[in-house]
């Protein structure tokens, strides 16, 4: 384990910039994001980004290719744009689990190529959560905010940042600014682990369990009745989609420019009312429907294709952002009955 | 996907002088959807079309695209070649590139580069273009003539001899215009009244036409061969249907001090008058701003001495709704005021006066019973100076002249002079010209006879200044040809004053929807082609509302109009215009803001039922358009917040790609 | 000859008088109450300066004959405003002779009884646009 | 030979009745204006939805401009009052999110108004030249 | 004023409801914080006892949800309007949105809401409950205890520039209405008109770029009411699903506020949903104020059947070139 001092944090991020595109979390209207780091760039003290880190790998909006057209022939070109380096620093333990549902959504046959592309360049310093919020509960899906995984995992106390590598990758990192950072034991982070345990313990939505729901739980909530009642007043919009670390459909469109057709894909949402849609009109077609796509989703069809994992690492961001106050939380407590109360 | 086909014209060098026809030809072969493109000298000529039609049937093409003349000028011609060749005449567009490209840019290459853009725009229209198909709606077989001067009175005529019925709306309480005040009419000298009355006669005896006297349109609805109009007849005091005509009544009205309009306030009238002896028709009416009964309730001296019972003081204004298939506008025009004139007294001294004034004093029928005497005292004048252009051709002054030429005021002017100097030899006459426009049958032959055989003045300079001295006019003025500023002591000045649309005419093209120019004169269709039409369909214009117009011009211009209008009434049946708006009934929501901007009223709303997710049903208030009603302005498509209104053959798509296509 | 086109170019800019809106109706000079003061007359002066006949107008009396009334200004029906042409050949001649610039302040000095007051108005009206 | 003149991109729409008429009038007079205008014919002004502008705009055009009958001349009666509310509306708004007001304009040119519309157009080109690109509402897709 | 409690409003829905007046009660529902309020339907006054809420976090506009309320079976809803929902209730009226027979309404007072995001923004995130009694909010936050603050500090928006505490429609009022006030609900737009263009264009770059169009404004506008927004039809021309870039952001934001503008009340649920914090409401507060300034005071919703704005005219109006120059002075 290194560390460096917190007054020393912007050589060692001037060090990592040379080589490689820096990310870091600033403060900024509307909250903090991840931002370019440049001198004089500070990082920001809020538990988390309004948007998730899952942007770095998988972005709202991306070119796969375009076709040029002249006259009536058609070339098609290659543009990729996924080829830097890049280091995300500071990212939550729920963000980067959120990768590890994305991968096995990406990586597995066949694979996205853009996206193992960017996974590939990205490396991922992760940050253990000293003040988790009352939203959170990434306890729920076994993750732990004291010891997030990441290439490196970095712990922040009052005066020093403790740095661990993970992998190779996190090790090179490591290297690349060993002459600014120390060896030390670990002590202070065990004491920081510690502290976050017992904070975890106390946070309200620590009672929510997962118990009830995972692969195999189709038939017993396809049909329930809650269904009604809990997506009557949603909106339909794309707030808790477009927050979510985990949600990852996308749509593919064409957008025609001026000298020829641009292909790119973005972001999708399930509770869009042209979702999936095709000839015949929208599969889903009533707005209970599609809210109860994304919920299922997450508690069960992905559990059914992925060894039992959730889809949902607890982050709270939909429990703040959506207009009416409807997530995941309400939808697993009402489904589940009152055990999870 | 369309085959599309283009067609490149040349219009011989308008278009081929700047653009190289070859090159855009070529250019436009490769556009997506083109499947044959190709140029010709004269795209509107016979054989031009013809190549468009033997294309049209080789290539299977389903859309094409004119790159020629304005689609104001060809679009009908090349939609009508379309259909022939089988086509849908909507699956044409025009490219103008001569009006807005070749002839207005100099540069070869420019003007290519820029016609191809053109072209490629037109044929990204005409890729989203649908065929459309007209809708049919009946013609009623009536005709509304709004004015009763000679135009009105003409275009009426012709059109109920061609065995229509026809309206006349006139304001005045006789038929008759400007052309019954007139005396004497250039260049044959016939008595105006003498060609006039006898048509005024023909008319009211005239089964097929119904004359509104004394009434004005109040509310013009509906559309080509189906408008409904509400004439305001205004209460004149004396029943119509009973009223003989004797003019006791007129006789006996003690109220004498009544400025006479018909003569221009140079005389007086009664409170209950006839206008002149030949009024069509002939009833008195009651001027109610005079009439002491209807002012105060004192006198009824006339409903006393009429023995028909006629006099009828509680009359109220009366609405008659009527269908018409056709209105003309003939609503003739005004000499403009000479109140802001103070150069040439006009306001200060009664001996300045216009020319129509004049007309009224050398009219045996006028105030002076057609002797030739100064307003001010009674005395015959022995000098007198006419000015010409008084307010015509006055470009700095828009507040009191108009920039155009009145055209009618040196043909009067001569007259004038000419009559003055037949009937008062001993009389110096004096002509103030600019230049004295001729262009007539006899015309120029007149206004020399004036010169040569009568012996009349004519001084090429403008009059400067004229000031009242005792019982004198110093009329201060320029002969340009013998550079001197002239001096003269006059007894009577008359002014050539230019005439004006008449001021009902702006309210009115309002209620019609027509057209007008900043002179409020209507707007013809086509300032050549077309000139009786207004652009608005089924409004024909007839005589000076149009434009300045002598007696024959009028007369000529109200029998085209009227054979405009008999040949729109022959049919049974109109098509209309197939681009109008459309409402996709499962995007309208009802909110109504379509609604609230159509012009036409041509939306309305239903509840409809829809289907909705799992087999429900919703029902939902959606706009729908009334086709033959809706003109296609296109008003509601923008008001429409969700898309749901769209404008058939301008659709929004549509409008995107050309606006795609040229920023390409 | 290319002198005079340059001074009627010249004559044209000062005044902003457009010559070729006239449409030769003499309206100018038969309202000009100094017309038989005048060697040539309004309306020549307009149409002197649109042919670039500019010389005989620079030697002319005319150009201090013209009251600046500014009569055929308001009646010209073509707006072509004769009286600025007129001002605008004088300023040629007096800036050509160069030194004698009059200043609003030197007007007091240059009155005397015979000036018509009508001038010294005008004098006035010159100097404080 | 200067080769990279900057020529501007130029829509304007024109209703059919008065300014598409006046425009070919400057035409049937030989009154030059630039190239770089180019015009689509709309029945009425009140056609022109400011979504058709704004896409103007993204796809590559510097300056939009608009023109209609004078108010109180429209074809349909009305439209034209429509059009000067929308747009009054409309470029009050682009003005407040910065971009530049002198790209957009409204324009009544009557059917008789030939050299309006030609001095109009040429004007029009003069200032959005001077403004140079449209770099605030642009989409970088569109431009080459 | 009467305070407007829970326990108000239950008792008067448990009037209605067992004096058949209405069917259901539209209202919120408790959740896990006491800022996390959903919107329900109670159908038993013994539901709304147990999850009924009403506080100053009840600030959500409820006019919109009438549309689909209203179509769901018989009887009427009752619903408990604020001023400023009452203005959108009658804009919805006014473009036929709902049947008004179907809506019991009730005229609740308001002396303003709570915006919990400026709790948020003063303490940072851990804030398990608010006490919200009084004028001055006790936070309980998870690592600094319990903290003060004057609830004058952290009121939404829309409240701290409330327009009118008066109702303009309902069946009944609890207590006495207010007036319509005068709000300086335009200053802000004011100090953006006199930035210079550069000025302004950078800072709606700033907030629009923060967009991720998540359409959250959309579609709680009570304004937006389309049966299909044309963002989200494919044959509109426009529709996206992302905003590829600033372009698409402004387009956005623009077409949005071109198509509410004269209907847009000022109602801010726009700017209270965004996720991104962007102060939306003032974009649709400069169409307000520019009809206003151009067009004579207009106040959407005020009347049932008034005619938008955008969709009236006087052949007086102001030319576009000086709609644009106004700013100038």
């Amino acid at each position: 384990m290194r560390k460096i001092s917190l007054s020393n944090l912007d050589k060692a991020f001037a060090l990592i910039a040379e080589n490689a595109k820096l990310y870091i979390p600033v403060d900024g209207k509307g909250g903090a994001s991840f931002k370019l780091w440049q001198e004089g760039v500070k990082m920001s003290d809020a538990l988390n980004t309004v948007r998730s880190a899952k942007d770095f790998f998988f972005p709202q909006m991306e070119t796969l290719m375009e076709f040029k057209t002249e006259g009536k022939n058609i070339e098609i070109i290659d543009n990729r744009q996924e080829k830097e380096d890049f280091v995300v620093f500071g990212v939550r333990a729920c963000d980067v689990k959120s990768f590890e549902i994305l991968d096995r959504v990406f990586l597995s046959e066949p694979v996205d190529s853009y996206y193992a592309s960017r996974r590939e360049k990205g490396v991922i310093v992760s940050l253990a959560c000293g003040r988790p919020s009352e939203t959170c509960f990434c306890k729920t899906f076994g993750i732990d905010a004291a010891n997030p995984a990441g290439d490196i995992t970095a712990w922040k106390t009052e005066t020093d940042l403790y740095l661990l590598a993970n992998t190779e990758k996190g090790e090179k990192l490591l290297s690349a600014i060993s002459s600014i950072t120390e060896d030390c034991d670990g002590k202070a982070v065990e004491e920081q682990k510690k502290q976050i345990s017992a904070i975890m313990e106390k946070l309200p939505l620590s009672n929510v369990t997962t118990e009830k729901f995972g692969a195999g739980k189709t038939k017993e909530y396809f049909d329930s009745p809650a269904w009604d009642e809990l997506s009557s007043h949603c909106l339909g919009c794309g707030t808790c989609t477009f927050v979510c670390p985990t949600c990852q459909c996308y749509d593919i469109k064409d957008f025609k420019t001026n000298e020829g057709v641009q292909r790119f894909r973005c972001w999708d949402s399930c509770m869009y009312s042209d979702f999936t849609l095709m000839a015949h009109g929208n599969s889903r077609a009533s707005q209970k429907e599609r809210f109860r796509q994304r919920f299922m989703h997450k508690l069960v069809y992905y559990p059914d294709n992925n060894d039992g994992m959730f889809s949902c690492v607890g982050c709270g961001r939909c429990l703040t952002k959506c207009p009416i106050s409807m997530n995941i939380v309400k939808v697993m407590k009402t489904l589940g009955g009152k055990e999870n109360d | 996907m369309q085959r599309i086909g283009v067609f490149v014209c040349w219009c011989g060098s308008n278009i081929a002088g700047t653009v190289d026809v070859v090159k855009v030809a070529e250019a436009l072969k490769s556009e997506p959807g083109v499947v044959h493109s190709a140029n010709y000298q004269y795209m509107c000529s016979q054989a031009g079309q013809q190549l468009i039609k033997d294309a049209i049937k080789e290539h299977n093409l389903t859309g094409i695209v004119v790159c020629s003349c304005s689609p104001r000028m060809h679009e009908a011609t090349f939609r009508k070649t379309a259909a022939a060749a089988g086509l849908n005449p909507y699956m044409v567009e025009i490219a103008n590139i001569r009006e807005q490209c070749s002839w207005i840019h100099k540069d070869m290459q420019e003007g290519t580069e820029k016609a191809i853009v053109l072209g490629r725009t037109a044929i990204a229209k005409v890729n989203l273009n649908a065929p459309l198909k007209p809708g049919e709606s009946p013609v009623t077989k009536r005709a509304l003539v709004i004015g009763g001067g000679i135009a009105g009175i003409q275009t009426a005529l012709d059109i109920a001899d061609a065995g229509f019925e026809v309206d006349i709306v006139e304001k005045k309480p006789t038929i008759g215009g400007k052309m019954a005040q007139l005396d004497k009419t250039f260049p044959t000298l016939d008595c105006a009244a003498c060609i006039l009355t006898p048509k005024m006669v023909d008319v009211a005896q005239h089964e097929k036409i119904r004359i509104f006297s004394y009434s004005e349109v109040e509310e013009v609805k509906g559309f080509v061969g189906n408008f409904d109009v509400k004439i305001r007849k205004k209460a004149r005091y004396v029943k119509e249907d009973v009223c003989t005509g004797c003019g006791l009544c007129t006789e006996k009205c003690p109220m004498k001090k009544v400025p006479n309009d018909f003569n221009l306030g140079m005389d007086n009238k009664r409170a209950i008058y006839i206008p002149f002896a030949q009024a069509v028709p002939k009833i008195a009416t009651i001027d109610a701003d005079y009439c002491n009964m209807l002012k105060n309730g004192k006198c009824g001296v006339c409903a006393k001495v009429c023995t028909a019972k006629a006099i009828d003081y509680t009359q109220k204004d009366e609405f008659v709704e009527e269908k018409y298939g056709a209105i003309v506008a003939a609503t003739g025009f005004n000499p403009i005021s000479m109140d802001k004139f103070d150069e040439f007294a006009y306001s200060q001294s009664k001996d300045v006066i216009t020319s129509l004034e004049f007309e009224r004093l050398m009219n045996a029928a006028g105030p002076t019973a057609g002797k030739l005497l100064r307003p001010s005292d009674g005395v015959h004048p022995h000098k007198i100076v006419f000015v010409q252009c008084v307010g015509s051709r006055c470009a700095s002054c828009a507040e009191k002249g108009k920039e155009y030429c009145s055209k009618i005021c040196c043909m009067y002017t001569a007259k004038h002079a000419m009559l003055t100097r037949d009937k008062y030899p001993d009389t110096d006459v004096t002509v103030f010209y600019i230049d004295v426009r001729t262009p007539g049958k006899q015309f120029d032959e007149f206004y020399r006879r004036a010169a040569e055989e009568y012996g009349v003045h004519y001084i090429k300079g403008m009059v400067g200044k004229v000031s009242p001295e005792g019982n004198k006019l110093i009329v201060q003025g320029s002969d340009l040809i013998a550079n001197k500023q002239l001096k003269i002591e006059a007894d009577l000045v008359v002014l050539a004053a230019a005439i004006e649309p008449d001021k009902s005419a702006r309210p009115l093209a309002t209620m019609l929807t027509a057209s007008m120019d900043t002179n409020d004169f209507f707007t013809e269709a086509h300032p050549k082609l077309r000139p009786v039409e207004s652009p608005t369909a089924g409004i024909f214009l007839s005589g000076a509302c149009q434009g300045p117009k002598d007696i024959p011009e009028t007369v000529s211009q109200a029998g085209a109009a009227a054979a405009k209008v008999i040949g729109l009434l022959a049919k049974d049946k109109l098509t209309g215009n197939p681009c109008v708006a459309q409402s996709d009934e499962l995007m309208c929501n009802g909110c109504s803001s379509c609604e609230k901007v159509c012009p036409y009223g041509a939306i309305t709303y239903a509840d409809k039922e829809f289907r909705g997710p799992n087999r429900t049903t919703l029902i939902r208030r959606v706009a729908q358009v009334n086709e033959a009603i809706c003109q296609g302005c296109g008003c509601c498509t923008v008001a429409c917040p969700s898309g749901a209104m769209d404008l058939k053959g301008f659709a929004n798509k549509q409008i995107m790609a050309e606006v795609d296509a040229i920023c390409k | 000859m290319e002198n005079s086109k340059n001074v009627c170019d010249e004559i044209v800019r000062i005044s902003k008088v457009n010559p070729r809106k006239c449409m030769k109706c003499g309206k100018c000079s038969g309202t000009c109450p100094a017309y038989d003061e005048m060697e040539y007359h309004p309306h020549q002066f307009v149409y002197m300066v649109e042919t670039g006949d500019i010389e005989p107008l620079l030697k002319s009396k005319s150009i201090y004959r013209c009251l600046s009334c500014f009569a055929c200004i308001d009646r010209c029906p073509r707006g072509v405003e004769p009286a600025k042409l007129v001002e605008a050949v004088r300023l040629m001649v007096v800036r050509q002779q160069g030194n004698n610039h009059l200043k609003p302040d030197d007007i007091p000095e240059l009155l005397d009884e015979d000036l018509p007051q009508q001038a010294i108005v005008s004098a006035f009206r010159k100097y404080t646009k | 030979m200067q080769v990279n003149e900057y020529k501007p991109k130029i829509v304007a729409f024109c209703c059919n009745w008065c300014s598409y008429a006046g425009a070919d009038l400057a035409g049937s007079n030989r009154l030059a204006y630039p190239a770089e205008v180019k015009v689509i014919r709309v029945p009425c002004s009140c056609r022109v939805n400011p979504m058709f502008i704004l896409r103007a705009f993204q796809r590559g055009a510097d300056g939009v401009i608009l023109c209609g009958c004078h108010p109180g001349d429209c074809h349909y009666t009305s439209g034209n009052y429509y059009t000067r509310r929308r747009m009054a509306l409309l470029f009050s708004m682009l003005d407040y999110l910065g971009i530049e007001k002198e790209r957009t304009r409204v324009e009544w040119v009557s059917a008789a108004e030939g050299a309006k519309f030609a001095a109009t157009m040429n004007d029009f080109v003069k200032t959005v030249t001077a403004l140079g690109e449209n770099k605030r509402l642009e989409d970088l897709r569109c431009k080459k | 004023m009467q305070k407007i409690t829970r326990e108000v409003l239950i008792a008067k829905a448990e009037e209605l409801l067992s004096n058949g007046t209405v069917s259901k009660v539209l209202g919120l529902k408790k959740g896990e914080f006491s800022y996390d309020q959903t919107p329900a339907v109670f159908t038993d006054i013994e539901s709304m006892k147990k999850d009924f809420v009403f506080d100053d976090f009840s600030g959500a506009n409820f006019s919109k949800y009438l549309i689909k309320e209203t179509k769901k079976g018989e009887g009427k809803t009752l619903v408990f309007l604020k001023p400023c929902d009452t203005y959108s209730f009658n804009q919805l009226l006014t473009e036929h949105r709902f049947d008004r027979e179907k809506v019991y309404v009730v005229g609740i007072a308001c002396d303003g809401m709570v915006d919990i995001k400026k709790i948020k923004n003063a303490f940072g995130d851990g804030i398990v409950s608010v006490d919200a009694t009084t004028d001055t909010l006790k936070v309980e936050t998870l690592y600094d205890g319990v903290k003060e603050i004057a609830k004058a500090e952290v009121l939404a928006e829309r409240c701290r520039n409330c327009k009118s505490k008066k109702h303009v429609a309902y069946d009944e009022l609890i207590g006495e209405d207010g007036e319509v006030i005068s709000s300086n609900r335009f200053d802000q737009v004011d100090e953006l008109e006199k930035m210079t263009a550069d000025e302004r264009f950078a800072f709606w770059q700033n907030e629009l770029s923060r967009c991720i169009r998540c359409n959250a404004c959309r579609d709680v506008c009570p304004a937006c009411t389309c049966e299909k927004c044309v963002f989200d039809n494919p044959n509109s021309g426009v529709q996206n699903k992302a905003a590829a870039n600033s372009f698409e952001e402004q387009m956005f934001h623009i077409i949005r506020a071109f198509h509410v503008a004269g209907r847009c009340t000022d109602c801010g649920e726009c700017s209270r949903v965004c996720p991104q914090q962007i102060p939306l409401h003032l974009l649709n507060r400069k169409f307000i104020k520019d009809i206003n300034g151009f067009y004579g005071d207009y106040q959407a919703g005020e009347e049932v059947g008034n005619r938008a704005p955008l969709v009236n005219y006087t052949k007086e109006d102001l030319e576009p070139s000086e709609a644009v120059n106004k700013g100038d002075k």
